[in-house]
């Protein structure tokens, strides 16, 4: 090989390219490679210091939840043809992964009742981010308005990406467990150029998105966005039906794992009028030279590497394998599946308030419709509640300070339900919870 | 499990004949005359889920509801209820499972054949990956189960960032960004931070003229102004011009080094010396990494910040356009507004997330970012180490040099000149100007009829400043023998063009489907399948 | 990782030229012209892994010896030592990966497409049971572990036993053979140790002449031999024939019900009576039992000894020729001659492996049978329980009937007539005599052509009775659309030939490789690849 | 479907063709069947019950041996196109799986330096047994002579299999811990089918495989049936070079999981003069009409689908999908690496033996050369050792008398080697052993 590059020794082609004072001159200080087997021996025991939804029984949701995994998604996942390619620059020979994007299109705008779907974005907390950057290209107004509700990490990422382009984020606080409507019709005004809220809210309250969608458009011309959590809109109102604009959300629970909280993917739905500011990849319908129906990505006028500077994104390299899970797990549910599944979320959900909230030392955070997950108000340390708990192999759920920093959010734990968590389960969190906080409050009693 | 349901049982066997045909065997093709070859795959129209399957047929059985049940409206008022469902396939799962069994077929990917697409890396993707990333541990931990309990998780975290800490040559990292344009975004912000920080409020980036599209796109989101820098003669950066543009409204350069041309910048230095001269930031766009890991190092070079792609130089596996992984590394100056929380190792050797840093930019999506990914790279560095990361880079020049050299044979390189230099680093460029010229084919229909041969094009008409570019990356892990069966390829196909170009314009042939129509896709956006 | 080694480095580039090239891409197809389709597989040759790789490739990474090395002969006298070792391939991880994945490609499977093949049961095969079965407290369980730290596996085989006891009506049960013919003659050595016991020798073992091939060849492994009992006109055991053949010298009768024509046999009890009346065993071949599941059982039908096929009845993938199991279940009479161990209950509930079973005929392999089927078919009959199993079974009957009233259509039937009775069990048999006369085409032609439409042609000429036989098997788990689609096609088929029959005969085109030489084969056997 | 078939309801279907005398007029007495999720948990309890050799440090051998199963053999495993094919009834679309049988063909003659090899067979000891079929249907003679140094199972499956057809089987005892020589010579005679022995034997001692073929040939004219340990052949003298005429093994070492004992594969190789009496599926090279090269089942008149009664051997489904691992584990390995692999074991092997051999209550059962294995005498009850053992987490080896049952085995310890067990791990076990030897001879000695 070297005869035929016309160079006497590999060293070369580095001495002829490389400025010396720009050489490592050393070894990287990196441990030896290892053999296979002893790499998945290193990866096990850091597996194994880990404590996993398979090790003990957690209600630990805030974003990601612990929905099962069908098997066949595992099988399509690590499927060559589905994990090797990169991003079809060549629709003739990636009509898989095209028709992949195009049906998860499809299954996205039937979950949201919105027309126009992307082929994915990274995940939730910055795909709120990605809608606000549509709003500001599309009305160049200078504020956003966000509910208090949402994920404390979707504010925050908002926040991040906002600064940047100069733009305010204005927090609305909620009320009784959502969104304050008077607060939130006084906040947006002309120049607000999102308004955005979670549906549901950070603290599993059912939001009225109608009304604040409505309130929003009457006090100004924002686009309304929602970010919404994929299982609950098997039962619940869907945002296209709410006047949302823009609604986006966290694919994780669409059949990908938890995997310490990524990769999954974004889903991102829009009305049809922003569909030429839509962040990502799109696949579209065509027929080839001799008519037979196909894919390709389309609209790439939109996309970085076309219009460089002023594209609708900077987004390159998605989520394409997350979002085939995604669609692969909606079709694993069906048509039925996701509305029995979401009734079974409600009843359960449901169950498990009334009965943790009847616990001594605890009580609901709110009285507002709940899906999946709610919160409660623990009279006591939530850290060492949750600690007793774990001793008996349980994982309460989030303890909502710590991941918020918020002063109003001492003592609030959220707990998440998922078909994996059954009554028997829930009782068995009951007993549990309840001797934390009885053991708790003994302990703080001076005595 | 047996899609046999109610409404087929006393169906009239002919009520279903409208509906699409189940998969590979639903639909009967066209018969073709005896001793012509079809392409089964070219038989099969297009099918979605969506149109398959028939009303009852499920594959998730809904574990029953095993609490009281009240009024649904005790639960969940009626007006926040949806009147329909959304209309989701209704299939079993072997449907499931052939339908999309199917569809992967009419996929190409790097496990069938050879990829070069320039700028992405397209390495062997080792299955250990795979099976590490899945242990439970890794695959069914709650991004916030309590750090005390998920320490395997933060070591594997502190051991890779270390590990891209000495790859790149700077002391701090954030693993937290997706992907590589979601990294710039960070380190364009980071920059920003770096600046405002000082009291100082600069509007502009420069980039190269063969810089990628991420990057003048990601200025903008960033609130910057994007100005260009010219290229030389030699494919580097135009010095003069640099000198010319570099005032002190600009905050930082965003380079790749080697560029996309696949040429190291021997004016590194000085290019640094010109950025840091005038109070701007240096960004290393991590992309062509797979060129140096352990011969030279983004922070040595004096990049201020660096980001990575995992799914290109560490291998984890594209999956059709992600997920991807785009680590940030950073010198001290600017480490404090990196985004938060920030992985630290305390006394005792456990691990901790510190939320309390005053001057970051904040965070940049939920959670530690992506994790899976960090685990399939760390098993990478582990399998390689330090010198295999080496070996890596230097077999990855090594093929591209060979090829190259392969590509400059008689027949080949009148038609397809190397745009610029001599040697490369582990990508060229070529250019297709001559072979448009002179056969009256473009980079385009080469890419084409290189499909019929089993092959992925290169990546084509990029950099944008080469006429017809094509731009060839082979990667460490392909063969002597896969190259030299590329290189024949190229060559026959530019003969054959030579005899007759309208075979290439016309390819492919043997493709699921052949060329297809871009601008009917754009002009009338059909996005979704409709439904009934 | 890297397939670049030092022979590569420094080698001439010409010097490997005459290598076999690597997998899809290695070779340099024959260009061909504009607008013919090529199929790409067939522009592929056939290389073995054998052909590929160069000298000092490799994949493994011995772990370093870590103990201290002596003399090479301390360890191992010269004269035991190998001189030259295997000549294995050569090859990276990569290559073997693209190999197998591209070999992969040349294979038609059940998640591809329909697969009708009667008498093998290609039910769809669920994920979850290779999720649950790579489970590493399953596969990585050893055999000899012991039963007190096994207990799981040993509670899921008890499971499994019980079910298949209640299955099959037959109250013992032991899952060591390794497949159907496995069980075979367990179940034959089981009446031959059963006679045994009784102080009788007797040497004849009956079988119908639609008896699949492994029966005989059973019986003959076991040391009987084999006469053989007719099937009258309506498909059935001819009753005169057995009563005939029916005496005193036999050990057993072996049968399947519904027999491989897919019909029931009406007189079971009948023939129950006949063989119990000379004091033999009614031996039942379970290779048609997703007829009857839930809805009759063997035992209660007269029989004393079962095998079950795991890999038909309860959808253990079939692997492309294994592995299966082959459980068998057997009587009271029998239970005493089982294999060793049996599976036993303590009264504590924990389970233990009894070896002390003084007039057990013995083991038939070592250790405990294909305990990853068990788990494979353990899951199946939990997803699914005792209802599902009869639906599966409904559906099966179901889909069979449909499709064969499906080809019972005008332009079918004519040609490929039911060879026996009206309606079927879970398969029927077809002949494809008239066919052959008035289209001439024979039923291999038929599945040849079927292979250019994307499905697997069904069992062709057996039952050996049926002239030019076709056994169709659709399964529970195929869609109405599937099975009308293959109606079709097959109608489409007989029309094609009908126009011109040399389509057909030429079938297939549109496959990896054509109709292949398979006297050639045998005549001049290459079974391995020369090596160098 | 049913006005198509012509019926009025599916029970017409059975009611047509069951007689009611048979028919199941019940529910069968199962469990309801189970949604995914539930099964799944229900499987995982069942395996969270065993103690795999993920769970301690193990040295269980004895037939079947922990190595590392690389992961790609899953991955290749797990492809729909090697999974859920039939065997290769229609070669044109199975070509993939056929070329894997040829491939693997070619491996295992390489293996053994013999020229002809099956397609495999179920396991190892059934592999024996249908060696000896092989010989029985060559010769018809009428006795075996096996090594008392085999698998207790494989001679056990050989009785039983012989008995059916009236063979005798005569077993040789060892010596020294290799079969004895002239008890070998003494009982083989004009009348002997088969003279079979294991290589290495059961007790880990490599047998002078050359001295006992030749005295097998010079006493009688039996099938020389050899079975042997694939993994040692790296190193070991094949035995196609000691005169061996059929070579058989157990082939779940070759990158086949432990499985609790199954599925593998046995691998079956022998001379040219045996191949039209060989056992299972074969594929054969051939052409196709247009000249490619492919690949058929071929030499089918020797199965029973063709011969019935007058087939080789009765085997239909074989192991196909296993022996893809085997020829792939052995690609991965590749020609240096089984060299490589082999001195690793001999090497570790004679670490741990003179290690463990020195403990105070520990000796070598013999003194032959060991490869992969070894057994050792232990002054003490092994059962109660090994439970002491167990509580430290490591699983010393097999008990073998509780294998065998025989008397002479009593206290004898087999301890297997593989790579995936390092120096430090037999140090651990040295550590763990003496302290279990020596607690139990306290115990033992009376107070
Ligand atoms: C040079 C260069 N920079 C940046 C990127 C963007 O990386 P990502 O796709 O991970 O966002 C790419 C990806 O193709 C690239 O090639
Ligand atoms: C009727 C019948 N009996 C027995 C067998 C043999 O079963 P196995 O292949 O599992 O040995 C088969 C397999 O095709 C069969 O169809």
């Amino acid at each position: 090989m070297l005869a035929a590059i016309g160079v006497d020794s590999l060293q070369e082609i580095f001495d002829r390219q490389i400025p010396p004072a720009v050489r490592l001159g050393r070894a990287l200080e990196l441990p030896d490679g290892l053999g296979e087997a002893d790499v998945y021996e290193h990866l096990r025991a850091l597996a194994a210091r880990n404590t996993s939804t398979e090790d003990e029984l957690s209600f630990l949701g805030a974003g990601m939840y612990d929905h099962y995994v069908p098997a066949l998604i595992d099988m399509l996942m690590e499927r060559s043809e589905f994990l090797t390619p990169y991003t079809p620059y060549q629709p003739e020979i990636s009509q898989g992964g095209l028709q992949v994007m195009f049906e998860y299109q499809t299954a996205i705008c039937e979950l949201t009742a919105l027309p126009v779907s992307n082929a994915s974005v990274y995940e939730g907390p910055s795909a709120v981010a990605a809608a606000g950057y549509l709003a500001k290209l599309h009305n160049q107004a200078s504020r956003f308005v966000v509910s208090a509700g949402m994920h404390p990490h979707t504010i925050q990422t908002l926040r991040t990406t906002a600064h940047g382009y100069g733009m305010d984020v204005l927090e609305v606080p909620l009320r009784d467990g959502v969104t304050d409507p008077d607060a939130w019709a006084r906040a947006i005004d002309g120049n607000t150029s999102a308004a955005i809220f979670a549906q549901p809210n950070f603290y599993g309250a059912v939001e009225d998105a109608a009304a604040l969608s409505a309130a929003a458009k009457g006090a100004g011309n924002p686009v309304v966005i929602a970010q919404v959590d994929p299982i609950a809109l098997g039962v619940l109102k869907a945002p296209g039906e709410c006047g949302v604009d823009v609604a986006v959300g966290e694919g994780q629970p669409l059949g990908n794992r938890l995997d310490f909280g990524g990769p999954s993917f974004g889903f991102f739905a829009a009305r049809e009028e922003y569909l030429r500011r839509m962040p990502g990849r799109i696949a579209g319908e065509t027929v080839d030279v001799d008519g037979r129906r196909g894919f390709v990505l389309t609209l790439q006028t939109r996309e970085q590497h076309i219009r460089r500077e002023k594209a609708t994104s900077n987004i390159c390299t998605s989520q394409a394998l997350n979002a085939l899970a995604g669609v692969a797990y909606l079709t694993w549910l069906g048509r039925r599946g996701i509305v029995e599944l979401g009734e079974l979320l409600l009843a359960r959900t449901h169950y498990a308030r009334e009965r943790l909230a009847g616990l001594p030392g605890v009580e609901k955070l709110h009285e507002q419709p709940v899906i999946r997950e709610f919160a409660l108000r623990l009279d006591g340390n939530v850290a060492a509640i949750r600690r007793r708990c774990a001793e008996q192999g349980v994982n309460p759920g989030v303890d909502v300070q710590a991941l918020s920093g918020r002063e109003e959010d001492r003592g609030v734990l959220l707990v998440a339900i998922t078909e994996r968590r059954s009554r028997a389960d829930i009782d068995r969190l009951s007993d549990v919870l309840a001797a934390a906080v009885a053991a708790e409050t003994d302990a703080s009693v001076p005595a | 499990m047996s899609p046999i349901d109610e409404n087929h049982l006393h169906a009239d066997p002919g009520i279903e004949s409208h509906h699409p045909s189940s998969g590979a065997n639903g639909s009967v093709p066209a018969l073709v005359a005896a001793g012509v070859r079809a392409s089964p795959l070219q038989l099969q129209a297009a099918t979605t889920i969506f149109q398959k399957g028939a009303p009852g047929r499920r594959a998730f059985i809904c574990p029953d509801v095993d609490v009281p049940v009240l009024d649904a409206s005790e639960f969940l008022p009626e007006r926040f209820r949806r009147s329909e469902g959304p209309r989701l396939p209704e299939v079993s799962e072997p449907e499931i499972v052939r339908h999309y069994v199917g569809i992967s077929k009419r996929n190409f990917d790097l496990d069938s054949g050879f990829y070069p697409l320039g700028s992405c890396t397209m390495k062997h993707n080792p299955r250990l990956h795979e099976r590490v990333a899945a242990l439970p541990g890794h695959a069914r931990l709650h991004p916030l189960q309590d750090p005390e309990r998920a320490q395997g998780a933060l070591e594997l975290m502190w051991n890779l960032q270390g590990a891209l800490s000495e790859i790149s040559g700077l002391p701090h990292v954030s693993l937290q960004p997706s992907a590589g344009s979601h990294g710039e975004l960070a380190g364009v912000l980071l920059t920003r931070a770096y600046h405002e920080d000082r009291g100082e409020s600069r509007h502009k980036v420069l980039t190269p003229d063969t810089a990628h599209g991420t990057n003048p796109a990601t200025v903008t989101m960033a609130g910057f102004e994007v100005v260009k820098v010219a290229t030389n003669e030699n494919g580097g950066v135009d010095i003069e011009d640099l000198r010319a543009k570099a005032d002190t409204d600009v905050a930082c350069l965003m380079l790749t080094n080697p560029n996309t041309l696949g040429l190291f910048d021997p004016n590194i230095s000085q290019i640094a010396e010109i950025v840091h001269g005038v109070g701007a930031t240096l960004y290393y766009d991590g992309a062509n990494l797979n060129a140096v890991m352990g011969l030279s190092r983004p922070g040595d070079m004096g990049f201020d910040i660096v980001h990575f792609n995992l799914h290109k130089s560490f291998t984890q596996p594209h999956g059709g356009g992600g997920p991807g992984s785009g680590p940030i590394a950073v010198s001290d100056r600017v480490a404090p507004y990196l985004p938060v929380p920030v992985l630290t190792r305390r006394e005792d050797g456990t691990f901790a997330l510190d939320h309390d840093r005053p001057k970051s930019i904040g965070r940049l999506r939920g959670f530690h970012g992506n994790y899976g990914c960090f685990v399939r790279s760390y098993a990478y560095i582990c399998s390689l180490g330090g010198d295999g990361l080496k070996d890596a880079s230097e077999a990855a020049v090594l093929n591209a040099n060979y090829l190259l050299a392969r590509l400059r044979q008689h027949g080949v390189a009148e038609y397809l000149p190397l745009a610029y230099g001599d040697l490369c680093m582990h990508e060229f460029v070529l250019s297709g100007g001559p072979m448009k010229r002179e056969l009256e084919i473009k980079t385009l229909d080469l890419a084409k009829r290189l499909l019929d041969f089993g092959f992925h094009p290169p990546t084509v008409y990029f950099p944008l400043l080469v006429e017809e570019a094509l731009m060839v990356e082979p990667t460490e892990t392909e063969t002597k023998e896969t190259l030299d069966a590329f290189a024949d390829t190229i060559a026959a196909i530019l003969r054959e063009a030579s005899d007759d170009p309208e075979i290439a314009r016309g390819a492919p042939y043997s493709t699921p489907v052949r060329r297809l129509d871009e601008v009917l896709a754009a002009k009338q956006p059909v996005i979704r399948q409709a439904l009934g």
